[in-house]
């Protein structure tokens, strides 16, 4: 490592934000059981204050770009290095901004439970593998940290590892992470073939190789190097793959429901803010490899899974549950939007998102942290997660009350929110988009609009639910006990309340253009068309205000609709379309039965020499059944039987008499003879 | 056909007629003395072939002693050997039937091999001396004895002591028993 | 009348020049007697008298017949034996073999305790220990037939020496009228031989003119004559029927030097017969009368089939082996059948390995049935435990019996393996290769039921552990020479240099 | 005498002190064994450091290092020559890196051994002995010298195996054995005909260097083997059937499917320190054997057939990874998913590039670590309770938790988390197997993205392995009585199980300090190969 | 004079009845007198080609020879059966079959 030259302080500043994490990761889990909380916390602290330093340094200025080689294989040299440009410096101090946030409210969250110190250390690992990830300035290396964000988030939904249903969790995101990780693994293997680097800089930066290569007669061409060019577009597909499974989209997106099951701060952290942003990162980081049909599988996947989200979300009584598909249905917003060519606007909406997903989730959590302090007090045992237990907690919890509202005002995207700017600019640029083309792609605006108003029907469904009415389960005599989270809890809320305002990314609240973080990442591929601008939003918040006085009228004031329950809609919507059953016939159930059909083919085939595959023993049964059972084990067992039988047939001429001796011998010679001379 | 064929042929005739009785006779006895039989036959025709010598050895060797050893073996042996030995012959028996094929494979093989070389044809017949009538074969045996042969002639005699101390001890009752 | 006195002066004076060349076979003519001799009259007093002085002679034959080693091929006798560089090996091997069978006797107790005595053994080994030095001299069919006929008679006696049971009696009276009918029928096909060429000596140029001025069947049919009565002694399939049987029944140490020396005799005599047809131009046998290159990898081929493949299914220690030597013989004569001079190196040096690895292992078995009475490889359950060095040593003998590394088995099989790929380079026959693959193939098999014997000695346990001790001379040997296999393959120069 | 000598005589002057000493001295012998491979690791350590990174070995003679030469058997063969075998060993980047693992594995199967209480002077012999074979194995660049030290490996394994093992160990050691043998019998007869064909030319004798056989110009006009004449033997050219031999003999060591079905019995069977060496070191003995013989002897060949290898490779991959899938016992499970990852080092070997060989390289190393913390943390609950159905264990992770995070740690590395050397390995085999049809056009981009599946297999047999053992309520099949004999980690294990773990982390981020050591080897075996 | 194939011809006859005695006969002694004719058979095919061998005596001298070997063969095999007389009660070769497979 000698020879580290860092003519400025940025990269190793970075570095430093990066590394501090990992520092408590490590320190805490050597250290005993029990603490850690301070400690993490300032490493975090630490952190997000050199990413605002970072921020501050790298935000419209120049990139910033350092490496060292990491290793040699045969002629060509990898480096390790960090990249800085808006993009990681604007994620550096999301991710460590929430990640304060988040740490600040475990404390008091988590405060009860025994193995807190593994709690933190995880919290450590993730934020170093993300921060890692953010600054990366190699493929090879991001890939790293994109699995090591997976690991941490498999240790952390599996935190309570005792329950079932979180172990269950833990490796189901764990697996469906690896498959978008086998298209990330791809895409850097075609990369790889055809630029023979795997640096971000060289590859996509101005000039880069991807830019300079070309297209041509159905060839890839970049340099010497050609490939058919259908790998062009499988390389996208196969990132897309792994932002795919990191983003939950459709059809990989299963396993962030169930993400649920790990701590309420964990699914605020990873499963709203942060992880799930990765993909929507990579696409935009490695955005130029995207070739247009590759764009086009984007805009369907992303636009179907938030359609297919928001529906799914209609009819959940989980409240993480809800929000969860509430976040998979915006991340189809980001990828939809990524696949228009709407790149700032995506981005926009990402951070965005990020605060108001988080403040839902720790709402949420704060509701379901007094109600789980409730029931332990009153020995009251029902799910506390469970929306229609719930109700009537508006007087009692302002605070959860207040931030539940305001930030499901930006999840709809109603004014004066952040989601007005960043929502209705990803819609906007999607009218434009289908505007300039023809066929069915028209009525893709139109479905997100309607995405839209079902995103404003099951959201303040969930907030009528929790926060008006009676509740059905807590007794009215004992409400006493149950108030609005610590302080500490609280302060986290209203910050993050504050975050989900207009003022913190434009001043002026109906233009997302004037909006500074817009501006960082400007890059204008569609044409506009400015009566979209007005209209759009218009249109948009007309709609949900009218669901939401529905859906008031509905759950609060209790009127109508309560029929559809057991309709085929409610059922394919409740039963999150099926996803879970159909995966596990397909892809579990198969992928055991394969296993399992291995197994024994390998048992009696491969090592037994025997033809009998188990379809095969049913149709030909008694055939290979008699094959079976004479050859039983191995191809060693059946050359040692059959060197036996041979053994055995020359064993039958030593019968002990000297005559056949003489006989037999004689017998052979005279035969050999005959054969020889005479014939 | 002159008088020496005709006693040729006579003692060729003994010498098959009675080797074929020794082996098809029931009785051991009288089977050992049909062997008699056919060793003095054989000698007879030793003679045909000029080797009086061996003629002589012939008759020496295997009349006055191989053939008195089995007797004796016999005698000095338990008489029960003598008993058991008498229903265990048996005539042609289709058992025997690999026997039989194989000795008359054995005897076809070789008589199409004999009846297809002219030996007198053979060069080593033409070009060597044969023996006359009038030749002392004995004395001719006598110098081959100590010259060209006298290596296998002298290690002849170890070979007899071996085969003399080998059956001496097999054939004699131990010390303790 | 006085045809031959003129060639009487020339005659004796080659006798008795061949004499100083005889000296080996001398001292053992000479031993034999003296043996006899100190059995007769010394044998109350100093019993083991007739031992010193066969092992003496033993030695001294050896040393004397190791002064030859350089020699050239010489004539002795009026060409009856004609000794050479390979023939002295022969005899060198021999030595071997019978100084171990000497001391093998020495130590067994069966023979020191036979009522009947044990010098007669000695004078009969030494006896036969002529014969096979003749066999590997003899270069006419007369001497052939003799010393074949001394070995012979002479192992049947060994065989039917104790004669303590049935068993034993059996074996010696199916050795001795199965090998009578052998040599019966090889005298037979003498005389056919003697008729076609007029000749008796081999390497006589008439012996192969005659053969080829009779009708190839003719001539191929005494040679199928004479060679059934080497196959017996070399116990090649299908003349190999007599063996196990024999070698089952037989005292272990007469089993142990049947197994060893007559059978490398054997193949003596047949590279002298060999020798007949050796083109040495295009460096083949070729013969029009026999397609001997067929006929010996064919019964090459049959010989480690069946020996390796029937071993398979013995239990019987003793029979096991014996079942081994055949797959054995059907390799060296693999080695043979490439008939070069990397050839006989090969198989010398395989046989000298052979012959320490086969005593050593009757050695150890034959210990191990003294003292235990087990005689099966199925009773040898948890010997191993019990009596580690003794079965150690066992192992490394059978390892390198099975051919591998670390023993010098390994080397003697690779020497062989080597010469025969080279002569495939060469001759690019398809029977070649194969041969050589039957050859690898027997040597995995071989493994099958040589590790039987240290799979129930290690892995299985016995119900009644024995414990027997290794304080015999004969396990000290044994143990000598499994570490010799080791050594050698160390420092295989140590034997190369002989050869 | 050179340092290798050392490192392979030593172990086995050490058994000779063990037969020497009396049994009273018995509970000392593990020590003298652990003494040893520590030993033995201080000297790799020693090689290491001062290994020359430029020097690539491969096909050059004066580029091995360490080289020592003697003349060993000198049998004048009349006709065909003087037989030339030599004792000659010399390391490269190739070699180089498997002393080290060698002198781990052996560490960590020494500290293993403390759960062997029968018979300890014979199976401190026998393994010390296999500890000699190992390390000349590696060393060996005469192939007469390389034979014997890879047959020299079976016989302890056998009865390590076979008298230390489980209830089935007759029917293992007999299976591996066999299986071996099988391959090594026929590699015999290419060894003896690659001698007949090559010419030493500084001394005009037939030679068994290994080194010399790799040059074609060494090759006598018209011999079986020479590349120049192309005789063809029962139909097949000669090289390519030669090249087929040797493979299936190592390949049987590697294994490949359809060549593995000892793998799993023997692993299963053997006791643990055995199973550590056999995961650890023998499957690497194969793959090493395909790099330093088949490769670079028959580079023609090689070519000619890396497709099937490839093909192989990855049904290794599938295969290995879909058995382990189906496994109930969790040794067994490991057992075939070794089968899984030695897949994704004959993929990396069959691309022939600078990545997928360096892949292979570093995954045989990093799998050497892994599959012996993997095989020790089996016999580690073994040992406690003698069971290893994984179904009779259930929330593990509360009762054990250190051990929980080895086997995580362990099951993570495995699976190919980043940060762990596997990763980097099968990532460059993959990543190999991808370039190769454009680098040489051996491989079709198909199989490396199907391979990738593998990476996928892993993860979930693994992870549903952790959940089904470790995590959950606990639930034991034996009761409070297991509760009690699940003792967490003790110091002997943690010293066995930390440095492999530090190793594959190690070789994981800086992949480089094997990388740097094995380039100019790989480069130059590449070169070899391609021509 | 009488024709040398004449000779061969019966000894030919000779050696097969020697021959079917050795591999038919249900008693040692009997497969001893077998083995007998067919060496008698050989020493009668030197004698006759010796007749033409006067110089170097081959034929008779290896007949002689034979002869002699033959009684001791003899010796040695009698005293043989008679040792499995002594265990068998019986000559039997059939019977004595304790050793086999």
């Amino acid at each position: 490592m000698e020879g580290l030259n860092f003519t400025e302080n940025r990269s190793l500043i970075a570095l430093l934000a990066a590394i501090l994490p990992l520092f408590s990761f490590v320190f805490i889990l050597a250290s005993k059981k029990g603490g850690g909380a301070n400690f993490a916390l300032s490493t975090i602290s630490l952190s997000f204050l050199l990413s605002i330093y970072l921020f501050s340094q790298v935000w419209n200025a120049e990139p910033e770009h350092k490496q060292l080689s990491w290793f040699l294989i045969g002629k060509v040299q990898f480096y390790a290095g960090i990249l800085l440009n808006n993009l990681s410096v604007l994620m550096m101090v999301l991710v460590s901004g929430i990640s304060v946030l988040v740490h600040i409210y475990s404390r008091e969250y988590m405060k009860s439970d025994l193995n807190i110190h593994r709690y933190w250390a995880y919290l450590g690992l993730f934020c170093f593998s993300m921060l890692g990830l953010v600054i990366s300035d190699s493929l090879l290396l991001i890939y790293l940290f994109w699995e090591l964000v997976g690991f941490s988030s498999y240790l952390l939904i599996g935190f309570w590892f005792s329950k079932h249903a979180a172990s269950q969790a833990a490796k189901k995101a764990f697996v469906i992470n690896r498959i978008g990780d086998l298209g990330f693994l791809t895409g850097i293997m075609i990369i790889y073939t055809q630029f023979q680097t795997l640096d971000l800089a060289r590859l996509f930066g101005d000039g880069g190789l991807i830019s300079t290569s070309s297209v041509e007669n159905g060839l890839w061409i970049s340099g010497s190097q050609q490939m058919p060019v259908i790998w062009l577009s499988i390389a996208g597909f196969a990132f897309f793959l792994g932002a795919m499974a990191k983003s939950a989209q459709f059809p990989l997106h299963t396993w962030l429901p169930d993400a649920m099951e790990g701590p309420t701060s964990v699914s605020s952290l990873i499963h709203a803010a942060t992880m799930v942003a990765a993909g929507v990162f990579l696409i935009a980081r490695i955005y130029p490899v995207f070739d247009p049909l590759v764009l086009d599988v984007m805009v369907w996947i992303g636009a179907f899974t938030a359609f297919m989200a928001a529906t799914i979300a209609l009819t959940q009584n989980d409240i993480k549950r809800i929000l969860a598909y509430s976040t998979i249905s915006q991340l189809g917003f980001m990828v939809m939007a990524l696949g228009i060519g709407a790149y700032s606007e995506s981005i926009f909406h990402l951070t965005t998102h990020a605060f108001f997903k988080c403040l839902l989730f720790l709402a949420a959590g704060s509701v379901i942290h007094q109600i789980h302090h409730y029931c332990e007090k009153n020995s009251h045992d029902f799910d506390y997660q469970d929306i229609r237990l719930m109700g009537g907690l508006r007087k009692r919890m302002p605070f959860a009350f207040l931030g539940m509202c305001l930030a499901s005002a930006a999840l709809v995207g109603l004014p004066l929110t952040s989601g007005f700017l960043s929502k209705d600019s990803i819609l906007i640029r999607a009218f434009e988009w289908a505007a300039t083309r023809e066929g069915v792609v028209v009525i893709l605006p139109w479905l997100m609009v309607l995405t839209s108003w079902l995103t404003a029907f099951y959201i303040f469904r969930l907030v009528f639910k929790v926060f008006f009415g009676e509740s059905r389960e807590i007794k009215e005599d004992k409400l006493g006990h149950l108030n609005d989270s610590p302080v500490q809890m609280t302060y986290v809320l209203l910050i993050l309340s504050f975050f989900c305002t207009f003022i913190v990314f434009a001043f002026n609240p109906a233009s997302f253009e004037s909006s500074w973080l817009w501006k960082g990442f400007q890059v204008s591929v569609i044409e506009e068309i400015s009566i979209f601008h007005w209209m759009v939003p218009l249109i948009l918040n007309f709609g949900s205000f009218v669901l939401i006085f529905i859906t008031y009228k509905i759950y609060v004031l209790d009127k109508g609709l309560q029929s559809i329950e057991g309709t085929w809609f409610y059922r394919i919507s409740n039963r999150e379309w099926y996803f879970n059953e159909i995966y596990n016939f397909m892809f579990i159930r198969s992928v055991e039965r394969i296993s399992l059909l291995t197994y024994r083919f390998d048992r009696t085939v491969i090592d037994g020499l025997v033809i009998s595959m188990a379809t095969l023993t049913t149709t030909i049964s008694f055939i290979i059944d008699w094959f079976d059972r004479k050859i039983i084990d191995g191809l060693v067992n059946a050359t040692g039987s059959f060197s036996k039988y041979i053994g055995r047939f020359f064993r039958n001429f030593q019968s002990g008499r000297l005559q056949h001796y003489l006989t037999t011998m004689l017998l052979a010679v005279l035969s050999f003879f005959i054969l020889s001379y005479l014939i | 056909m002159g008088q020496e064929q005709i006693i040729f042929y006579f003692f060729a005739a003994s010498v098959l007629i009675s080797a074929l009785c020794v082996v098809v006779m029931k009785n051991l006895v009288r089977s050992i003395f049909l062997f008699f039989v056919t060793l003095f036959s054989l000698a007879a025709l030793y003679l045909f072939a000029l080797a009086d010598f061996i003629a002589l050895a012939q008759v020496v060797i295997y009349a006055g002693g191989v053939l008195v050893l089995m007797l004796f073996a016999f005698m000095l042996s338990n008489r029960e050997l003598l008993n058991s030995l008498k229903p265990t012959a048996s005539g042609f028996k289709i058992n025997h039937f690999a026997g039989i094929l194989i000795s008359l494979l054995f005897l076809f093989i070789l008589f199409t091999v004999i009846i297809k070389i002219d030996f007198n044809q053979l060069d080593w017949m033409q070009e060597r001396v044969p023996i006359n009538a009038s030749d002392n074969t004995t004395h001719q045996i006598g110098i081959h004895t100590m010259t060209t042969y006298l290596l296998p002639f002298e290690i002849l005699s170890v070979f007899l002591m071996m085969a003399l101390i080998g059956a001496a001890h097999l054939a004699r009752r131990g010390n303790k028993a | 009348m006085n045809d031959l006195i003129p060639y009487i002066p020339s005659s004796i004076r080659d006798s008795l020049a061949s004499l100083s060349f005889f000296s080996a076979e001398i001292s053992l003519i000479l031993g034999f007697l003296l043996v006899i001799l100190a059995d007769l009259f010394f044998s109350k007093r100093y019993p083991q008298l007739s031992f010193i002085l066969a092992l003496l002679t033993l030695l001294l034959v050896a040393y004397q017949s190791s002064g030859f080693l350089k020699i050239d091929s010489t004539p002795m006798f009026g060409g009856m034996i004609i000794m050479d560089h390979l023939s002295i090996l022969f005899k060198l091997l021999f030595c071997l073999a019978s100084i171990l069978f000497v001391l093998f006797i020495r130590f067994n107790r069966a023979f020191q305790n036979h009522d009947k005595g044990f010098g007669d053994m000695y004078a009969i080994l030494l006896a036969v220990h002529l014969g096979l030095n003749l066999m590997a001299m003899s270069a006419n069919l007369l001497m052939v037939y003799l010393s074949l006929e001394m070995v012979s008679l002479g192992s049947y006696l060994m065989v039917g020496y104790l004669s303590t049971g049935q068993r034993q009696t059996e074996a010696a009276m199916k050795y001795a009228l199965f090998g009578a009918v052998c040599s019966a029928i090889m005298l037979y096909g003498m005389s056919l031989l003697y008729g076609f060429t007029g000749t008796l000596y081999l390497n006589d140029p008439a012996f192969l003119s005659g053969l080829n001025s009779v009708p190839v069947m003719a001539s191929g049919l005494a040679l199928i004559m004479v060679f059934i009565g080497i196959a017996f002694k070399l116990s090649l399939v299908p003349l190999h029927f007599w063996s196990p049987d024999v070698y089952e029944g037989a005292p272990t140490p007469v089993t142990a030097f049947l197994s060893t020396a007559p059978k490398i005799a054997g193949f003596a005599v047949l590279v002298k017969f060999l020798e007949i047809f050796y083109d040495p131009g295009s460096k083949t046998l070729s013969s029009s009368m026999l397609d001997l290159n067929y006929i010996l990898a064919f019964l090459a081929i049959l010989s480690m089939l069946l020996g390796n493949f029937v071993a398979i299914w013995q239990n019987n220690v003793k029979r096991m082996l014996a079942y081994s030597s055949i797959g054995h013989t059907g390799f060296m004569l693999m080695a043979l059948f490439i008939f070069s001079t990397s050839g006989f190196k090969a198989i010398i040096f395989y046989m000298a390995i052979y012959v320490i690895m086969n005593m050593a292992a009757f050695m150890i078995v034959d210990e191990i049935e003294e003292k235990t009475g087990k005689q099966n490889i199925d009773e040898y359950k948890g010997l191993g435990k019990q009596n580690s060095l003794l079965m150690i040593s066992l192992l490394i003998i059978l390892i390198s019996l099975t051919g591998l590394p670390p023993t010098v088995g390994f080397t003697a099989k690779f020497l062989v393996f080597s010469s025969a790929l080279e002569a495939y380079n060469l001759s690019g026959s398809a029977i070649l290769l194969i041969m050589i693959m039957i050859a690898s193939l027997s040597t995995v098999v071989s493994l099958f039921y040589y590790f039987k014997v240290p799979l129930n000695a290690f892995l299985r346990e016995s119900p009644d552990p024995v414990k027997l001790s290794i304080r015999s001379a004969k396990v000290y040997m044994g143990i000598f020479l499994a570490f010799l296999l080791l050594l050698l393959i160390v420092f295989p120069s140590m034997l190369e240099q002989l050869i | 005498m050179n340092l290798l000598s050392i490192l392979i005589f030593l172990p086995i002057a050490a058994a000779l002190l063990i037969l020497v000493l009396p049994s009273g001295f018995q509970q000392r012998f593990k020590y003298i064994s652990l003494g040893v491979s520590m030993i033995q690791f201080v000297l790799s350590v020693f090689i290491y450091t001062h290994f020359n990174n430029t020097a690539a070995g491969i096909n050059r003679e004066e580029q091995f290092q360490l080289i020592e030469k003697l003349p060993w058997i000198r049998l004048d063969l009349g006709s065909i020559g003087k037989l030339e075998i030599d004792y000659f060993l010399g390391i490269d980047g190739l070699s180089m890196p498997f002393l080290m693992l060698s002198a781990l594995v052996m560490f960590v199967a020494s500290l293993a051994s403390w759960e062997i209480k029968t018979n300890l002077k014979a199976y401190f012999s026998l393994f010390l002995l296999l500890n000699t074979a190992v390390m000349g194995v590696f060393c060996a660049l005469d192939f007469f010298l390389f034979y014997i030290f890879y047959e020299l490996m079976l016989l302890p394994l056998y009865f390590l195996i076979g008298m230390w093992g489980g209830a089935r160990r007759e029917y293992a050691a007999i299976k591996f054995f066999l299986y071996t043998l099988f391959g090594s019998v026929f590699m015999l007869l290419v060894i003896i005909g690659l001698y007949f064909s090559v010419l030493n030319p500084a001394t005009g004798n037939h030679t068994f260097n290994m080194v010399l056989m790799m040059d074609p110009g060494n090759y006598i006009n018209g011999s079986v083997f020479s590349a120049m004449a192309g005789q063809s033997i029962l139909g097949i050219s000669a090289r390519l059937l030669a090249f087929i031999v040797l493979f299936i003999a190592f390949a049987i060591k590697v294994p490949i499917v359809p060549l593995h079905t000892w793998l799993p019995d023997a692993h299963v069977e053997a006791p643990t320190p055995v199973s550590i060496i056999l995961a650890g070191l023998l499957l690497k003995v194969g793959g090493y054997g395909i790099l330093r013989i088949c490769f670079s002897i028959f580079p023609d060949a090689a070519i000619q057939s890396a497709w099937w290898i490839g093909l192989i490779g990855l049904i290794s991959i599938i295969y290995g990874a879909m058995n382990a899938l189906a496994q109930t016992d969790l040794k067994r499970l490991i057992a075939y998913s070794s089968i899984s990852h030695m897949g994704f080092v004959l993929l990396g070997i069959a691309s022939v590039t600078t990545e997928g060989l360096s892949g292979a390289m570093l995954q045989m190393i990093s799998h050497g670590a892994l599959s012996a913390m993997l095989f020790f943390l089996v016999g580690m609950i073994y040992n406690r309770v003698h069971d290893r159905e994984i179904s009779n264990f259930r929330g593990l992770a509360e009762l054990m938790p250190q051990f929980t995070f080895f086997v995580m740690i362990a099951f993570f590395a495995s699976l190919g988390l980043p940060g762990f050397s596997a990763f980097m390995a099968e990532a460059f085999s993959l990543i190999g197997a991808f370039t190769s049809e454009d680098v040489n056009g051996l491989l079709p981009r198909w199989m490396a993205i199907g391979a990738s599946v593998g990476i996928l297999l892993s993860a979930a047999y693994f992870l549903w392995t952790l959940q089904r053992m470790f995590f959950g309520q606990v639930r034991l099949k034996g009761g409070d009585t297991w509760k009690d004999q699940l003792v967490d980690v003790n110091t002997r294990e943690k010293f066995a199980l930390v440095p492999l773990a530090v190793l594959a982390l190690l070789l994981g981020i800086f992949p480089s300090l094997l990388f740097d050591k094995m380039n100019a080897s790989v480069l130059a075996l590449v070169q070899l190969i391609t021509g | 004079m009488i024709p040398i194939s004449h000779f061969m011809l019966i000894s030919a006859g000779l050696f097969c009845i020697g021959l079917y005695a050795v591999l038919t006969r249900r008693n040692a002694i009997q497969v001893l007198i077998g083995i007998e004719f067919m060496i008698n058979a050989a020493v009668l095919n030197f004698v006759a080609f010796g007749r033409y061998d006067k110089i170097s005596g081959g034929g008779q001298m290896f007949a002689l020879f034979a002869i002699v070997l033959a009684a001791a063969g003899v010796a040695v095999a009698l005293a043989i059966i008679l040792n499995v007389y002594k265990y068998f009660k019986s000559i039997n070769p059939t019977k004595t079959d304790t050793l086999r497979d």
